[in-house]
């Protein structure tokens, strides 16, 4: 038990096959490329739930789908796009570039990091389970009670959304305590933590926000769970419940929420601008503040989305100033980013074009916003299609254009081969017009009175043009992803050669060869300053001189590094952990077997490597 | 690999801006007059939020331009030239940063200030002198009460123009949202506590109304509709809302009289001096309403017999039940309901 | 023990590369996120105090002396658990089981006042779940930090039966003092319960 | 925080062995009477309800303190795990009294409805 054989790479895999190596693999690369595609495709399911919507509201009176299934989609959508896609999209990025980018052979917890895979994985096909089963959520994605209740909501339904979530929610907290670690506790030497590159600080600032925020809707759910299986009277107005509880504590995760979403974004374009621009980020600590700010603020101003429920002036007050306040962070990292590239050597790759769009999307996002946080003018916007517009240009064209300019810059890092620019920057204009068709005249559908969540509108309310053109928007859209798709499936096997550092890079991953070896990094580096890859490279500017390539790797240090081995463990535990909580829809035997199950893999998992290996301590 | 394309991607990257632009500057105009647009304010609770709303809408439009002409014209002016050596490493300026954070403070405090004065004008106690409506918000249909007057009546809310108006806001079941876009914003209806929301109607004149809290499976459809009456006009309403339905001597209406009378009908629903339901809505003077089932058809005879037979049909979900009406027996009913003038 | 950690850092994959250690930190994360799970239970609890519209209220069913009982044998177990981490860091592998052994029981002890409590509550007092919101919300509060105490005991008795068949040394005192740190957690949070839902009227 | 923790430079940080055997016994102590007091204060009539509230509020903080900062070697151990716990529990407290505010914000300014 206490040996922990030194694992080389890639030997176990040829021994035991290569679906069995994928199961069992604690290699944060590798489960990060899980994450990624698995995201992925929740990102197109999502999406053609866009499509059907969209479909549906072209026409005024349309009669494709049924009232119950129009709020299924609008339901699973949210929720897909939420939890199941941008999440773990980002995900996939902590998981691969957090470790290189500081330096790390790995995460903390490699397995728990597999089981964070896992129970996501599970938790994402419960939820669209339900559609197999007829009872699909449609309760919102934001399921207010006490629509949700017993009384109003009796079909399974939302019983697939309260425990999807809750799994959900178990991966995205058990990933947030292992990146915080790491990012802590795993920098190369000299890596301080003014020095570490802008996007591990929004990852950071994101985990915090994941582990803070997601208490707060684990209790609403529980609470919700309660009320519909045990009795209890949370949500239930006739014995004096506040159905309001349940959008506090909704909100009180579902702001910080936001800025999961949107963080990492940020930290990508923080990454891919001064790499393209070939100069540093500008005010690269006021951005790391600003991430800081955005984050601390976002747990105070939930209650902006409460405006219209009626919490009185003084709450109102408190909350509008609150949410206006954490614009200014937020305006000063744009203008930061403008002055990354103001005096720069601009190179127009895709992902700059995607960083560019992030900007520019992200901008309007933002200004809509400040519109909400004044309650007068919300009292009018809410739950309109001008919240619509504005929080897809904040979502789409902020955390999915990000998203996508980081797909385009580290796609060479994780497979080697470089994807096609012409391609990805049809790819690019495709979606940035295709995305503006579809979400700009919401604007003014909003402003025209169409309320969010409708199944179906009367001819004569002046909004059948602005549908039409929003559901054109979405196949340009949509066919955008289809060049995407065809460009990774083109360069999978004909693409160019990428080979350690294409972008003349500025950070840590781009000293390692494309792909990383199992280990990453042969030699730990020790790091001098923030870009210190790019100082080697080319020397501070000042008189500091470029360093010269690094001795060789010797087969002695190769020889010395540890990697852990597979383990089985983490993919029996989230099954465990699924049986366990499925049973509160089935069996109150499966909650106990499941349970048991549980603990006894918790406790093998613990087990595994109940001591360091040998040689240490003493 | 990265060169390539510049100026080309540069001058579309301006056309689409420009027509973003565009058609926020030029359509735009031609198309907010709609029945339920927010931006044509017809009340002072509108017109004082359209206030702000313009006020940031211009802001935010000088800083968007700013932006967004700065990012192009950095891109156009810093590309990436042949054989350019490596830029400036500029790293940033505290100056910069902190007067931009400054401006930024600036800009907040000038929508702020009139943003908070409006919260608390907007949500003072009502006159003493403001008519009082209580609002209903139902699985998908709105009883609207005048408790003044005594009179009930559903779906079609008479306001009298330059009077304030006080709306009690009550749900019995689930969260929904009271809203007539052209009279100002909305409130959320919610259950356990009572909204409220008072406004003052400027202009007589026909508004739509809408849920704009998703409350369930119809939630689309449910609809009101809003008479705003000149002053003499809204007190002849009352008087005859105040009134007993009248009494129709078309055969049909009185077979359609006698077959509610003796269905589930009662059940459910008031009409003064035949039945005194209180779950669905009161049909005292139920002729008299231009629209049916929550303001998703015109009140006509035809649409009524089908609402009768098969509600669900019409309105998928809705509450009321199918009673198994014949045709023969729901176009009578249609018939003494549409004489309930 | 392992006074020299960094020497041992390229070595021991738990000790990160500024001397803490991986699950230390971990667990502290955890606590943090798990003060919001219960702050969200406690504001639920506050929020609903005083707005039940029947059935008994917290003071027609408190049992002070028991609780008060409860509470100081968290706080006793707080002081065993420390006492075994000391005895664990000198390497006294019995006297650390013992005082493990002694944690867990007054933690199944406390665990098995507050069955007491629930029993009597619903039996005698007739407060359900279902009773009022004093009811949903005291019961869920309480109960979920009765949860944490017995993943506690079942934590501390599967290191007790380790240390029984020789299994943990001096060297693993980290495993010792991360189940301290949560077991430690769970009695502050009783300290707050105590205070917040108990005493003050 | 930011550069006192750069890796490597840090001191090694192991709980324990900072507090001996005896400080442990003398918090339990403490805490033993802290408790004891807090009950009692119950059964002591005519304690004006402020006061009660804000010295129960001010005792269990004390004890909250003793139980992190000693038995829990927060006041022993390195300024990350300090701040890994405290902003979050600031945060948590933060809520909470926003909450008890928004919650009760209809107990304290009724709107009066004529």
């Amino acid at each position: 038990m206490a040996t922990q054989a030194a694992f080389m790479p890639g030997a176990q895999a040829k021994e035991q096959g290569v679906l069995w190596s994928w199961l069992t693999t604690v290699d944060h690369k590798r489960i990060g490329i899980l994450y990624g595609s698995t995201a992925f495709i929740f990102f197109l399911i999502g999406g053609i739930e866009a499509l059907i919507m969209r479909l549906q509201l072209a026409r005024p009176d349309n009669t494709l789908v049924s009232a119950q299934t129009f709020n299924e989609l609008f339901t699973m959508h949210g929720t897909t796009m939420v939890f199941l896609a941008i999440m773990p999209m980002s995900a996939a990025f902590f998981n691969f570039m957090i470790p290189l980018m500081i330096g790390a052979r790995d995460v903390a917890f490699p397995r728990l990091n597999a089981l964070s895979y896992w129970i996501f994985l599970s938790g994402g096909l419960f939820l669209n389970a339900s559609w197999l089963f007829g009872m699909a959520p449609d309760g919102g994605w934001f399921g207010y009670a006490n629509l949700t209740s017993a009384q109003f909501s009796p079909a399974h339904s939302i019983d697939f959304w309260m425990l999807g979530l809750q799994i959900l929610g178990v991966s995205s907290m058990l990933a947030g305590f292992n990146f915080i670690v790491t990012i802590l506790n795993m920098r190369a030497p000299g890596m301080t933590l003014m020095r570490m590159p802008v996007f591990i600080w929004m990852s950071l600032v994101t985990q915090f926000l994941l582990v803070l925020a997601f208490p707060a809707i684990t209790v609403a759910l529980i609470l919700l769970m309660f009320d519909r299986f045990f009795g209890t009277l949370f949500y239930l107005p006739s014995a004096g419940g506040d159905p309001l509880l349940w959008q506090h504590l909704f909100w009180i995760f579902g702001h910080p929420e936001v800025y999961i979403l949107i963080l990492p974004a940020m930290g990508i374009v923080s990454e891919v601008l001064p790499t393209f621009a070939r100069k540093p980020l500008f005010g690269a600590p006021v951005v790391i503040y600003s991430g800081i700010m955005i984050g601390f603020f976002g747990f105070g101003v939930w209650s902006h989305h409460m405006f219209s429920v009626g919490m009185g002036p003084v709450a109102d007050s408190a909350f509008s100033i609150a949410t206006m306040l954490i614009a200014v962070p937020t305006g000063v990292k744009i203008l930061n980013w403008i002055s990354t590239l103001w005096g720069g050597s601009i190179r127009f790759s895709t992902a700059l074009y995607f960083s560019l769009g992030f900007i520019a999307m992200f901008t309007m996002g933002g200004l809509s916003g400040v519109m909400h946080a004044s309650p007068p003018v919300d009292l009018q916007q809410t739950d309109t299609y001008f919240v619509v517009a504005h929080f897809h240009y904040v979502l789409f064209g902020g955390s999915i254009f990000g998203l996508f300019s980081g797909a385009y810059y580290w796609w060479p890092k994780i497979t080697g081969r470089l994807l096609d620019e012409g391609l990805g920057k049809l790819h690019f204009w495709l979606m940035m017009i295709g995305f503006n068709v579809t979400f700009f005249p919401q604007h003014f559908l909003g402003l025209i009175g169409m309320p969010r969540r409708i199944y179906t509108y009367a001819p004569d309310l002046g909004w059948n043009f602005w549908n039409m053109v929003s559901t054109i928007g979405a196949f340009v859209i949509a066919l955008s992803f289809v060049v995407f798709i065809y460009n990774v499936i083109k360069t999978t096997r004909t693409g160019q050669v990428a080979g350690p550092d294409p972008w003349d890079g500025r950070t840590l991953e781009w000293s390692i060869p494309s792909p990383p070896p199992v280990y990453n990094f042969a030699r730990v580096p020790t790091v001098h300053e923030r870009d210190d890859f790019w100082l080697g490279k080319y020397g501070d500017g000042h008189g500091g001189k470029p360093r010269g390539a690094p001795a060789p790797v010797t087969a002695a240090e190769l020889a010395a590094i540890h990697m852990p081995p597979p383990s089985y463990w983490p993919i029996l535990l989230a099954i465990a952990l699924s049986i366990m909580v499925t049973g509160i829809m089935i069996s109150a035997y499966q909650i106990i077997v499941g349970g048991l199950l549980t603990l006894f893999l918790m406790y093998k998992f613990a087990m595994e490597y109940h001591r360091p290996p040998e040689g240490h301590g003493h | 690999m990265t060169k390539r394309l510049f100026s080309a991607s540069t001058a579309r990257t301006v056309v689409l801006l420009a027509g973003v632009a565009l058609s926020l500057s030029s359509c735009g105009w031609s198309l907010w007059d709609n029945p339920m647009t927010t931006v044509r304010p017809k009340s002072d609770f509108g017109r004082w939020s359209d206030e702000i709303f313009m006020l940031i809408s211009w802001t935010t439009l000088v800083i968007f331009i700013a932006v967004e002409g700065a990012l192009l014209y950095a891109c156009w002016r810093f590309r990436d030239r042949p054989g350019a050596p490596i830029p400036k490493q500029i790293h940033g300026h505290t100056v910069l940063e902190i007067s931009w954070t400054i401006a930024f403070a600036v800009v907040l405090l000038i929508i702020g200030i009139p943003t908070i004065k409006l919260i608390f004008k907007t949500q003072e106690a009502p006159a003493a002198t403001a008519l009082r409506v209580d609002v209903a918000g139902k699985q998908w249909w709105w009883e609207f009460s005048y408790p003044e007057f005594k009179i009930t009546t559903a779906n079609e809310l008479h306001l009298p123009v330059g009077q304030s108006v006080a709306f009690d806001l009550h749900a019995p079941d689930v969260i929904h949202s009271f809203w007539i876009p052209q009279l100002g914003g909305k409130r959320d209806v919610v259950p356990h506590r009572v909204n409220r929301i008072v406004m003052t109607p400027a202009v007589p004149g026909e508004y739509l109304g809408q849920c704009a809290e998703y409350c369930g499976m119809s939630h689309a459809n449910m609809r009101f509709r809003v008479v705003v009456h000149p002053k003499g006009e809204f007190d002849a309403w009352v008087k005859a809302q105040q009134a007993p339905p009248a009494e129709s001597t078309d055969p049909l209406a009185q077979q359609g009289k006698t077959l509610f009378a003796q269905s589930a009908c009662v059940g459910c629903h008031t009409i003064a001096g035949v039945s005194a339901g209180q779950i669905g809505p009161n049909l005292t003077h139920f002729g008299s309403r231009k629209s049916l089932a929550a303001n998703m058809m015109p009140n006509t005879a035809a649409n009524l017999a089908k609402w009768v037979e098969n509600p669900d049909h019409l309105k998928p979900g809705a509450r009321m039940p199918n009673l198994g009406m014949s045709g023969e027996q729901s176009k009578a009913i249609a018939a003494y309901l549409l004489s309930l003038k | 023990m392992a006074d020299h950690a960094v020497p041992h850092a390229a070595h021991d994959p738990n000790i990160g590369t500024t001397g803490l250690d991986h699950r230390k930190m971990g667990m502290w994360i955890f606590l943090g996120s798990d003060c919001m799970f219960f702050g969200s239970l406690i504001g639920t609890y506050l929020a609903y105090k005083g707005k039940s519209l029947s059935g008994p209220g917290p003071h027609d069913v408190f049992n002070i002396p028991l609780t008060s009982y409860s509470a100081a044998l968290l706080l006793a177990s707080s002081l065993t658990m420390v006492l075994a981490l000391a005895a664990l860091q000198h390497n006294r592998v019995k006297a650390a089981a013992g005082w493990l052994t002694a944690t867990a029981l007054m933690g199944l002890h406390f665990v098995l006042n507050q069955v007491y409590e629930f029993w009597s509550f619903a039996v005698h007092e007739g407060l359900k779940l279902s009773t009022s919101l004093f009811g949903s919300s005291f019961y869920v509060l309480t109960g979920f930090h009765g949860a944490h105490v017995t993943g506690g005991v079942i934590w501390l008795l599967l290191i007790v039966s380790l240390a029984l068949r020789g299994k943990i040394d001096a060297r693993d005192y980290t495993k010792v003092e991360v189940a301290g740190l949560y077991w430690h957690f769970v009695d502050i949070v009783w300290i707050a319960i105590f205070t917040v839902i108990y005493l003050i009227p | 925080m930011a550069e006192a923790h750069a890796p490597s430079t840090a001191q090694p940080a192991h709980g324990g062995g900072h507090a001996s055997v005896r400080t442990y016994v003398n918090v339990a102590i403490v805490l033993a009477i802290i408790t004891a007091v807090e009950v009692a204060t119950l059964y002591i009539h005519g304690i004006p309800n402020w006061l009660l509230v804000s010295s129960l509020l001010l005792m269990s903080a004390a004890k909250f303190y003793l139980v992190v900062g000693f038995f829990m070697h927060l006041k022993y151990d390195s300024n990350v795990m300090r701040s890994l716990f405290v902003g979050p529990l600031i945060i948590a407290i933060l809520i909470i009294l926003a909450v008890m505010a928004l919650f009760s914000a209809y107990i304290l300014l009724p709107r009066t409805y004529p």
